[in-house]
């Protein structure tokens, strides 16, 4: 369906929850459609060292990071029988309790559209050139690394 | 050869600046330029930086003109 | 946090998108969440002899069906480390392309979130007693049953 | 003793009826109460009929006095 058209990921700042409800209203015209799975990432306040994070700030190695987007995105279409997949993620700083990331899988099926969704944010995770800066509330701030 | 070296994340912040163009001697292998820049800069916790050459981790290439070598921090999207 | 509260599941007719982008804006002051996971059932336009679905009404024994949400609550709140879970689901018509269920769990981790809504929606399909008549544009129906 | 049952999705619309007050003999099992009201109305595809006493799928019951008993076709919530 969308599978081939190249998609921008990377969106300004935090993902606003209308964002997520627009996408949602775009798919109610696909009447072949019967689940959809959607994860989000938010920013946590985690305490380290006594100090609280305030916001991370994404940095991206772009054009690479669009590339590999793009490579799981053909992937998952290879390996899942869903009608449609949107990611957006946040560059630039996003604080706490705001959304950085917006992954959104549908199909005719729970299943497949659970499994898709899963398998983009465990891709995304581990292989898109993407940097966190945690930035504590007196502005020293370390170096995210995803576990 | 010229190659493009870019810097992301603590790398950058380490390397204090993003992107340089340096002019490399004909036959220098990736892993002697990641030693020499990991040197030169100081980088920290070496071994969690990879490499991408023209946007590619994978590595066994042999660097030639106009390459983009990109050094990468441990990842932290989503 | 939220687990003891009693909670009203039903909703007349369609669930709407911009309810779920409100519930999600109401999770943004909760800084110790760091991944949200959520599933939309939508009604799909299936062929069935020839003939298309062009809704679902839903009816429920609704007494037991509100005491079944209930103890799924407490189960998933006793299996997973969830800080929140909220599940909507629709009673009445609902016409294909709108949404009938929406389940919403938040977790400080992400494998948590997904699991958890994972299990929601098993759950909710197994045990709850709600009953789905599909209505074929022509005014027939047939009863649904999960697969 | 009056028992109160129920009937819901195709059950209901086989029955003619969402609910109605039955006055039982004592001792009535109710598994007698299920092949007597699935006889009665004709309820079609009777192996996949669920019955609820009180809300409670467990039927290892006797029925009582005031019982609640629900007739349950297949579920297709989500």
């Amino acid at each position: 369906m969308d599978k081939k058209k190249p998609k921008k990921v990377f969106v300004q700042g935090a993902i606003p929850p209308e964002k997520i409800a627009n996408s949602i209203a775009n798919h109610q015209s696909k009447t072949n459609i019967g689940a959809h799975s959607i994860f989000l990432g938010q920013i946590r306040a985690d305490e380290i060292d006594g100090k609280m994070v305030s916001a991370i700030e994404y940095s991206a190695y772009e054009d690479m990071a669009e590339r590999v987007f793009h490579e799981i995105r053909e992937a998952a279409f290879s390996k899942f029988d869903i009608t449609c997949a949107h990611i957006y993620h946040s560059l630039g700083q996003v604080k706490t309790g705001e959304l950085c990331l917006f992954v959104f899988t549908s199909s005719a099926h729970r299943k497949i559209a659970i499994e898709a969704c899963n398998y983009f944010v465990e891709e995304i995770k581990a292989n898109v050139p993407i940097f966190g800066k945690e930035i504590f509330e007196d502005e020293t701030h370390q170096w995210k690394v995803n576990t | 050869m010229k190659v493009t070296l870019k810097y992301f994340g603590v790398i950058a912040e380490s390397a204090g600046k993003s992107e340089e163009v340096l002019e490399l001697e004909q036959g220098l292998s990736l892993r002697e330029l990641k030693d020499q820049q990991i040197k030169t800069y100081q980088i920290q916790d070496a071994g969690s930086v990879q490499i991408a050459v023209n946007q590619n981790l994978n590595n066994e290439v042999e660097l030639k003109e106009g390459d983009e070598v990109a050094f990468l921090p441990p990842f932290a999207g989503g």
